[in-house]
């Protein structure tokens, strides 16, 4: 293999290019393209330049899966997330179950233990009822096997070509009983990251689904609240730097933001990243990489790299982390970078999504 | 150029030009129109935006795999007879082999 | 997967690249060009040129079918998707390419109704559902692609389906190849051959370069051990003093390609006197058009397209990546101006593009890297 | 005036309907439709016989404004509503401040202070990134104003003809500092109903921006956050019952609700309802009562009616609250009724809502 | 609000009230028919019939239009909303009148594009500004509307707009009258007259009733003041011997009427033969149609409209509420299987509707009201 | 029957048979094609579904009115002879007098 010298001129090139990745990102479109809400650089765009630049406080600041506050001494997390997925119905859940384990496991990231959700529907005109009570009652069966209670809600209706059956954007109040943030600021260098199971199946499950592709197959979407899986590694480990959900722009995005947010290198091994036979089959087919696929039912954490082996053992010993994996490590070097060491033995980079993982030929 | 992915024929559907194609698991119908060739259930075909471009030959395969892997042998034995760092360069990861095992149920 | 695991074993990577370097004659420089861009995504990828010594220089070529689309014929789609009751259709890569007026993207959100199709079959079915819509596909490709597009026509044609028609941009390898043979800024010492369009054009078409250029070619596959593998045969070539073409792809690629296909082009499409393609401007006999008898299918027929020649902006170097005369990143605007996100040239968009290919992939210092990755 | 007697065969009617309102509501329709969002009766049935049968609990049972409950000792209301109104942007308005000045009612009216809100943006693909930016400011101005923060969010795109360019789901946080739970069940006879000012001014002004009716006027919409008028008032006298804020449905739902849940009759005397000049033309011409429009902006209160004088003083020191009046009262019999004394003398029953205050000609 | 205000006072009311219970003969009943639905409107909304003796009964009659739309009607309406392109149009009420299938409501909910419109000039502009869809407005209503209509067509004959259509319901209060008037079922002491109708007719077409039937009738305003002076009036007539028409609403109603709204009604409209009443069957020259001349804006012509006759349902007593024989909750399914949000009959939907103005406005035992709103 | 809504003229609008009009504070333009006589600013008409029906006659209202008025006024010396338990009935209803008053901000 061949040692390479410093290359002065694309050095400066890089060098160049990353205080751009570093500048405040504007949104130069005039219209919101569906770019805007795949999870990647386009909605981390819009949300920096719009939402964050608007309503700036410390607490939103961060951008974590939710926030943390105090009330009269109480500790408290809270977050939201709307639900638009189409179809509504897809093997192994539907928009009702996403909607529960999605708000419970946003919680449960910020290490809080979820208590309370509200439910606020926006219902097209023409949705058949018998559909709407499927999704209550999956909602009802999540929240319970989740443990929480659906204390509020709201029901909108719109006309006609205004919706698309149903949309449903849950929050979630939970407390926080255990010490540390987990933010995807406290990676540090030597860490190590784990997966709680195999990438995709969501994502690909509800591509598959939408039936315009005419694959089939038997991927099912991994949707499932995830608050008992984090309970035990917390258990298990003081070790536990960061954790979050891997949802839009996948486990990909997961690590772009770790990166990003604590300034260091994330270096994950190809290999090592765990995927269902047929995810990559479908995933080969359309052209996009599992690592950008959504999941609802996995969770990423980052661990002190010294306690690598007990996070490992408590993840697999809980029926959700059966597949978990040490799929990387963090370095110091280079900051704010995602570094995949792929099977072949070379090494690139994995940056954040851009825009939706569009089935690509060429 | 352009995207080919390879995948086995599963079954030759009644439509005309059309058969059901496995890839990892995963089926869709492809149009095997494009293939002179007479086409069965358990052939490899190369994939393009839903087409059959060509049957896979295995023995082609075969022989050209032979030559890489006898490369990949006569390599091994080279570099077995001293310690040689490169190798250690590689296999020095984080995560170490007892954590890389995929485990059972996301075996691929 | 088969045919494909076998070809990423990293032991044989490393037992080829001893070999290759082995090869090199002590003190000369190769460059070898990529014809295809499916062979500059595998070589960012998989993060390839670790394996190579520094004496091998891989030089991206023109062989992207979104890259080399002039921003005008995105344009001209955008006409046509603006017309009443149609649906444009396209490839996924085709959404974010920029036009003089934005990108398909920009037009959907502007509310033209442009849908992403995975195959031009499936675009035919979305005519079949809408028959009070007009379904205009637009078609985008070297040979590898044609073939598909020559087929739904056919189909579409024997199903008396009368709402569906091409916007033909296909355009054939062999000419820009000559293109770049004839270019004097650059100096090649052999070509990785574009592995999928020979499944159908074969491997007789390239002889011409050994013979008449002196370049040898090896048809490549797609994997990375087959770009390796292929790089070690070119080299072994050199070594011989040998210039030939050769096919490292057997498996897939027959030496005379596929009669079938060739005949599905034939009979729809036809030579075009001349074609723009973006950064290397006006090709002689360089893209497909449909038949005269085909002509019901045909979009530039059907509606009246504009046809405007829109200039790159001005910090566009699309034309010297395409033709290797630059490195990605030495095009002023890589990775500030133009990202994947915000697009100025078209190599930034298609995942085949090399510009793209090396930001979302080759992005950082080879050395830093090294480094990290180390234990 | 005539002295009626008791006509036996109709007492009996009557009482066979009374028995029939309160069996439990069955939705009939196969299809949502409009009159199910509409705040009415519909949309009573629906969230009764589908999301408090699924996902029925203690907290959400009352079907308040929000649900309070305590977390490490400290006592939290919480509460989401989703805003899809029509247009977007309205004289005195837009969805922003009232996405955010709705919850911080919906907060203020269980007697919590409103701390914390989430925002869920469900945007249509095309949607002017300018009228985002607009909205998002808004929201921060009204959050400012309320003196609460936005510290968790989402963004969602969906595909053109799937929206209507911008919903929002606010849900939002609350501290409960009072005793006492403000609920609709708490009315009790001699008790006196409040409202903070003049009715039906927002759901006029969004009618009319719509431009279909082709009707101008100067009214301008209510929205306003009414935590401040509320702890005026709350600081001011211990007898308030119930609070609620009339939005969907207007001042009679809101009415109707507290007689159902008090099993108290209300009976409010039509002079005495502020209703502006042009707000009452503006529903003449449409041949709709300005008691079902909504309002964004006016607080409903139930007070012991031996504080009637007190709580309005201080509401009417309110800047909110100028337009205040006592506008009933509260009585044992007819339970579960709404009765009005009309200006002309009569007396009649205000109902719920049916479905949506459709412009009606005859 | 002027002409409005004024005829709300509660103490004229007192006065005129004090007045009525003078004027009733002891012993003697006396019933009154409102031929108006927005009179029973006003009538239960600003509790009326607090201020009457019990000696004298309100009887509701058959003047709302939405209620005496037979249930075929509505079916015809949706069948021609199904239709390709088209854009249904009519007033709010029209909303949740249940036809066969269900209601507009739910036909909407089912893809049916049907729109509300405050006036059939909106359903004019809807067409304008909708030239590939076909707009037709489902016109309802008595002599009142029917001008309004007339107006449109001609409107829409002179801008030359092609793509708008009538659904013509409007039916004639003077048939209906008679036909109430020839019922065994009941006996009445006289009519308030329908006052909106009469500044379209004026009040001559009443004579006959005080001529051939012995009845007296003053034509009402719609204030409840309006109402109770018409009492007045009828009881001053019935103590004076006297059976005359009268006009209490001369601010409004001229004795000969509108000659332009008749003149626009004649030129565009013609009576049918017969038509069908929800309730009442069917009854000879009560409706109008649209002439052969505007053949073209008569969706009857343009469509097929199916026609089907739809048995009402067997529960449902509309017809005897029509025609005032049964109190609205008199009929067994009032308030039970019947309500507002689940009509079963047309009178529950209508805001003029008898049984919908009882149920909303008037539904409780007056004398525990009167205790609850006693001090 | 069907709605009538009083509204003042407050221009005759340049379009044919057009006309803005005043309800109680809202304006609308209004169809005054079906109404004989000349109108002008100030006028009052019966507004129905978008059309004038008819030019309310202010003299005719006034005469109405003044007989309505003059009942009332004998009625109430009448009623002043005695305390009448009946007007009690309707004024002692809580609410007192003075919180009924409407607000200046909210006067109609
Ligand atoms: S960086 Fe952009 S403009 Fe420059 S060559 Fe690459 S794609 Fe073209
Ligand atoms: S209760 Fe219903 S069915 Fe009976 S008369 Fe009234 S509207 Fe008709
Ligand atoms: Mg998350
Ligand atoms: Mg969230
Ligand atoms: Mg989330
Ligand atoms: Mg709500
Ligand atoms: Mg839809
Ligand atoms: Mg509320
Ligand atoms: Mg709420
Ligand atoms: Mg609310
Ligand atoms: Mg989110
Ligand atoms: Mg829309």
């Amino acid at each position: 293999m061949r040692e390479l010298p410093l290359i002065n001129r694309e050095q400066q090139v890089l060098d160049r290019i990353e205080r751009a990745r570093r500048r405040r990102p504007t949104v130069r479109e005039e219209r919101i393209t569906l770019a805007h809400g795949a999870g990647g650089k386009a909605t981390h765009t819009l949300i920096d330049a719009v939402f964050l630049e608007e309503f700036r406080n410390p607490l939103l600041e961060p951008l974590e899966d939710g926030a943390r506050f105090a009330v009269d001494g109480a500790r408290l997390a809270f977050t939201t997330d709307s639900y638009v997925v189409s179809p509504l119905f897809f093997p192994g859940g539907d928009i009702g179950d996403l909607a529960v384990n999605g708000t419970v496991n946003d919680l449960a990231v910020c290490g809080a233990r979820p208590l309370y959700l509200s439910a606020g529907f926006i219902l097209e005109e023409g949705f058949p009822v018998a559909d709407l009570r499927r999704i209550a009652a999956s909602m009802a069966r999540a929240a319970a096997a989740a443990g929480v209670a659906i204390v509020t809600g709201d029901t909108k209706v719109v006309g006609r070509g205004k919706g698309d059956g149903c949309y449903i954007t849950t929050a979630g109040v939970g407390v926080v009983e255990r010490e540390g943030a987990f933010s995807a600021a406290a990676a540090r260098p030597d860490d190590v990251v784990l997966v709680s199971g195999p990438v995709g199946e969501h994502g690909v499950t509800v591509m598959l689904a939408r039936g315009e592709l005419d694959i089939s197959s038997d991927v099912t979407s991994d949707t499932a609240a995830l608050h008992g899986l984090v309970a035990a590694l917390l258990d298990a480990t003081d070790g536990v730097r960061c954790l979050r959900d891997a949802t839009r722009g996948g486990v990909a995005t997961v690590l772009n933001e770790i990166a990003a947010a604590s300034g260091t290198a994330v270096i994950v091994r190809e290999e090592a990243i765990p995927v269902r036979r047929d995810v990559r089959g479908a995933c080969e087919l359309l052209g996009i990489d599992p690592l950008y696929v959504a999941c609802e039912g996995r969770l990423v954490a980052v661990v002190d790299g010294a306690e690598a082996d007990v996070a490992l053992a408590a993840m697999r010993a809980h029926p959700l982390g059966a597949g978990a994996a040490v799929i990387g490590r963090v370095a110091e070097d280079p900051p704010g970078l995602v570094l995949l060491k792929t099977a072949f033995g070379g090494t690139r980079i994995v940056d954040m999504l851009v825009g939706d993982p569009l089935p690509r030929i060429c | 150029m352009c995207l080919g992915i390879p995948g086995e024929i599963v079954e030759i559907l009644a439509e005309p030009d059309l058969a059901l194609v496995d890839v990892s698991g995963v089926r869709r119908a492809i149009n095997i129109g494009l293939v002179e060739e007479a086409l069965a259930p358990g052939d490899w075909i190369l994939i393009h935006v839903g087409f059959a471009l060509s049957r896979i030959d295995e023995a082609e395969a075969r022989s050209a795999l032979d030559f890489l892997e006898g490369i990949g042998q006569a390599y091994a034995d080279e570099l077995a007879a001293f310690a040689d760092s490169r190798i250690v360069e590689h296999d020095v990861f984080i995560p170490r082999p007892a954590d890389l095992a995929a485990p059972a149920s996301a075996a691929e | 997967m088969r045919f494909v695991d076998e070809y990423r074993d990293a032991d044989v990577a490393r037992a080829l690249s001893a070999r290759i370097a082995a090869l090199c004659e002590p003190g000369r420089q190769y460059k070898f060009m990529e014809v295809c861009g499916g062979h500059t995504h595998t070589i960012y990828k998989h993060g390839l040129e670790d394996y190579l010594p520094e004496s091998v220089t891989l030089v991206h070529g023109p062989g992207c079918p979104v890259c080399v689309i002039p921003m005008g014929r995105v344009d001209d789609a955008m006409h046509i998707a603006e017309q009443p009751d149609v649906i444009l259709t396209s490839f996924g890569d085709m959404m974010r390419v920029p036009g003089g007026q934005g990108s398909f993207l920009d037009a959907m959100a502007a509310g033209a109704d442009i849908r992403m199709v995975y195959s031009p079959l499936d675009a035919l079915k979305i005519a079949r559902q809408n028959p009070d819509r007009r379904v205009v596909f637009m078609a985008i490709g070297f040979e590898t692609t044609a073939p598909s597009t020559a087929m739904t026509v056919l189909r579409a044609e024997a199903e008396g389906v009368d709402n569906f028609a091409i916007f033909c941009n296909h355009v054939t390898i062999i000419p820009a190849i000559k293109a770049i043979l004839d270019s004097p800024d650059l100096r090649l010492d052999g070509f990785i051959g574009p592995g999928h369009v020979s499944t159908v054009i074969g491997c007789r078409p390239y002889e011409f370069i050994a013979r008449d250029y002196g370049k040898p070619l090896v048809c490549a596959g797609f994997e990375p051990l087959d770009i390796l593998q292929s790089v070690h045969q070119l080299l072994v070539q050199l070594s011989e003093g040998r210039c030939e073409v050769e096919n490292q792809y057997s498996r897939v690629v027959p030496w005379d390609g596929n009669p079938v296909a060739l005949a599905a082009i034939g009979r729809t499409m036809e030579l075009r006197p001349y074609f723009e393609w973006r950064g290397l401007g006006f090709i002689s006999h360089s893209a497909l058009r449909m038949r005269e008898e085909y002509a019901r299918f045909d979009a530039e027929r059907l509606f009246e397209v504009p046809g405007v020649r829109v200039a790159d902006p001005k910090a566009c170097q699309c034309g010297e990546v395409l033709k290797g005369v630059l490195k990605p990143w030495e095009c002023k605007v890589f990775g500030t101006a133009c990202t994947p996100e915000t697009p100025i040239g078209t190599c930034m968009v298609s995942s085949e593009g090399a510009c793209a290919a090396y930001y979302n992939f080759g992005r950082f210092s080879r050395d830093r890297v090294r480094e990290a990755t180390r234990a």
